[in-house]
């Protein structure tokens, strides 16, 4: 969707600010949003792209205003209402609940997201392609400052998870992905910034053939 | 119970909001059997304490002085990583992107945050900022020029959108005047912003007899 | 500039509300606001133009979470004090200050921003044109949806006041202006409703032949 | 002083931020002679009295009743609007857009929220609101839907974005039925939505006898 996370290209947000010697958390409430997040996706109801999609979903405004762990937290608390996770009929402790001896385990394990992908590949290191003009309602890892523009593949990843369809329940939907590199001024034109150039991972359906 | 130990600067005061909120979201969630507390402190105590950019560090670090690593680092730099132990959530396919002379690595994720975590902790509150993620595809010189980072006007600028599950590890150039230094003495030059692209290593304190600042 | 005013298909803002029976203004404070700007407006220290820049420089966060008179109260305050309209020095009373006696007639008038341009015509209706991919840091009046896709000139209306000139103290420079139409698929690609084409009036400057 | 009868619907209540925040704004202007209270009057009051949606609709119902002046308003809308009265501010350039049974016009401005005052008056909340603003030019059919209006899937849909200072009223279609009513009739007929393109002018409410509805 082009929400409020869509933000490459956009301007008015003014400098950025490093902090000299930045603490891992500003607040321990912040250190709490982190760990109930992992622990609940632990539980199997949504999985990352779902977890983005939430995020991308709140209302631009609250989005804008809110720090990253406020929109993370916004995030949980919606996942959580719409799986009815909190409902009194729900069971009590939930089956899949994370341990705390299990936490290593799982943090180092992380999620394997690549897919084998029977069909031969599109696409090959060196072809010029489009991504494509697309602007789905639903959740997308295509950002808009790329959309409509001519770059080209610069290598080949094998196949991963479709974000498109893994964040709306309609199962994993494996593509190919490619790295696909733009030069500054086909995305930016006259405006663009010299010796520039920018790349974007791609599943193969974002992509044309020009 | 450690989870309630958040920080309360001001014992006399009342708690903010948010740690309100989150406490009473996680009071539910505790009593609904959705999460264990003590696991909310694993997780926690790994990022704060175990998992930080001090593992990139290494792995530049031996990449400067292990050219079989740093060649398999450009072929498989998960599998690379990983021998050294730093592999899991957030790092599950790694790249591994090397400045040269002629082209400099910025890493940003536009649409939400993304990081490699295994190799560089939490990201930094600027990382996920608005500012940097809008302006790092458009105009990564002016951003890198808030850094403190000037490069020469002929660098190339690379920008890697993190927009997939792959993440991307900056691999700096070794700094001059190093050529006596250990690969712990140069992890010890690799800081956080070297390996996202909007700093370079620290050049090292002592410089030996005879070689030029 | 590509602020958050700029909103031709972002997404997430939910339904469109209309309230039935709306009343002209919502608060008091609202036609204040209407009056203070259109009465400071009068003075000369700025123009329609540097108006609209004002309010869309205003942080995206700010801008999101503002009601429509408070985005117009904050870049009247801040216009105030860039010109230094409030400084001690300031001469009392303006010398311009608009009169009750002369607010007819200056509403009635209005502005002309239409100015001849000596140059013929670039385009003539039925030329195909590619909206030009620009991103200045300044104003500017192309939206960011078009640029980069080819529409049809409709027609063409003489010459009028540049904006982005006209913003930044950089003088009238009056280009023609076209009402350049694009078809709905040329600028949403497959997820355009059928049957839609969008225009936008568009100055030279901002076109190019295809 | 008239300016200063902000309403206070609870005069017992303190006033709100906003009304605070202007009423500061303006006493310091007023107190640097940048503006006069009774200007600012003025202002308002042709603004909430004078000029308003009332104005388009007597256009829209000559230009209905009369084909000349449907021709001069299409060839002319400026000259021919301010023939009747309605000139000025927001209103300096105008275009009148004719719906047919073909093709819907709508009328929108993406970028902040350009609109024809001297024939509609100011515009409502919903025509500033970004969920109008950012669909309009998307979307127009589902936003219409919002509206209770359901094109024909055949129609065609026209959407004027009002980037510059050409300023739209849309001439909707003479509803059926109307055949024997004068212009001051018709004129009621003809909504704000209706001159926007969010909605058709409303069915008469009597329709003449041997005239199927």
């Amino acid at each position: 969707m082009n929400g409020p996370q869509d933000l490459g290209g956009a301007m008015g947000f003014g400098p950025v600010r490093p902090e000299a010697d930045e603490p891992v958390f500003h607040a321990g409430w912040e250190a709490r949003v982190l760990g109930l997040t992992l622990a609940a996706g632990a539980l199997g109801h949504w999985n990352i792209d779902a977890s983005r999609h939430a995020r991308e979903s709140l209302p631009p405004a609250v989005y804008h205003a809110s720090s990253y762990y406020e929109i993370w937290l916004r995030a949980l608390e919606a996942l959580i209402e719409r799986q009815g996770l909190l409902r009194p009929d729900a069971p009590v402790p939930h089956p899949r609940r994370l341990s705390a001896a299990a936490v290593p385990a799982a943090i180092a394990a992380g999620t394997d997201y690549a897919r084998p992908v029977a069909a031969p590949p599109r696409f090959r290191r060196g072809d010029r392609v489009r991504a494509r003009n697309i602007h789905p309602r639903g959740h997308t890892r295509l950002p808009r400052y790329v959309r409509g523009h001519v770059g080209r593949i610069e290598a080949e990843h094998g196949g991963f998870i479709l974000p498109d369809a893994h964040a709306h329940g309609r199962g994993e939907a494996p593509e190919r992905l490619y790295t696909v590199v733009f030069d500054g001024a086909e995305l930016w034109g006259p405006d663009a910034e010299p010796g520039l150039s920018v790349s974007v991972d791609a599943w193969e359906s974002y992509l044309e053939p020009v | 119970m450690p989870h309630d130990h958040h920080d309360h600067p001001h014992h006399d005061a009342p708690p903010d909001p948010m740690t309100e909120r989150v406490r009473r979201l996680e009071a539910a969630m505790v009593a609904k059997g959705l999460v264990d507390p003590a696991a909310i402190d694993a997780i926690i105590e790994t990022y704060a304490e175990k998992v930080g950019p001090k593992n990139g560090a290494a792995v530049v670090a031996r990449a400067w002085t292990d050219p079989d690593f740093a060649d398999w680092l450009r072929r498989d730099a998960t599998a690379a990583i990983a021998s050294m132990g730093y592999a899991g959530r957030q790092g599950e396919h790694m790249q591994a992107v090397f400045n040269t002379p002629r082209e400099h690595n910025l890493v940003v994720c536009t649409l939400c945050s993304c990081y490699p975590w295994p190799v560089l902790g939490l990201p930094p509150v600027w990382y996920k900022s608005p500012a940097y993620r809008s302006r790092a595809v458009l105009e990564p010189r002016s951003v890198l020029a808030e850094f403190g980072l000037e490069l020469p006007p002929g660098t190339r600028i690379r920008v890697w959108d993190s927009t997939a599950e792959l993440r991307y590890l900056v691999v700096p150039m070794r700094p001059e005047g190093t050529e006596g230094m250990d690969a712990g003495a140069l992890a010890a030059l690799v800081t956080r912003e070297a390996m996202i692209g909007t700093g370079l290593p620290k050049v090292p304190k002592r410089v030996p007899a005879g070689v030029p600042s």
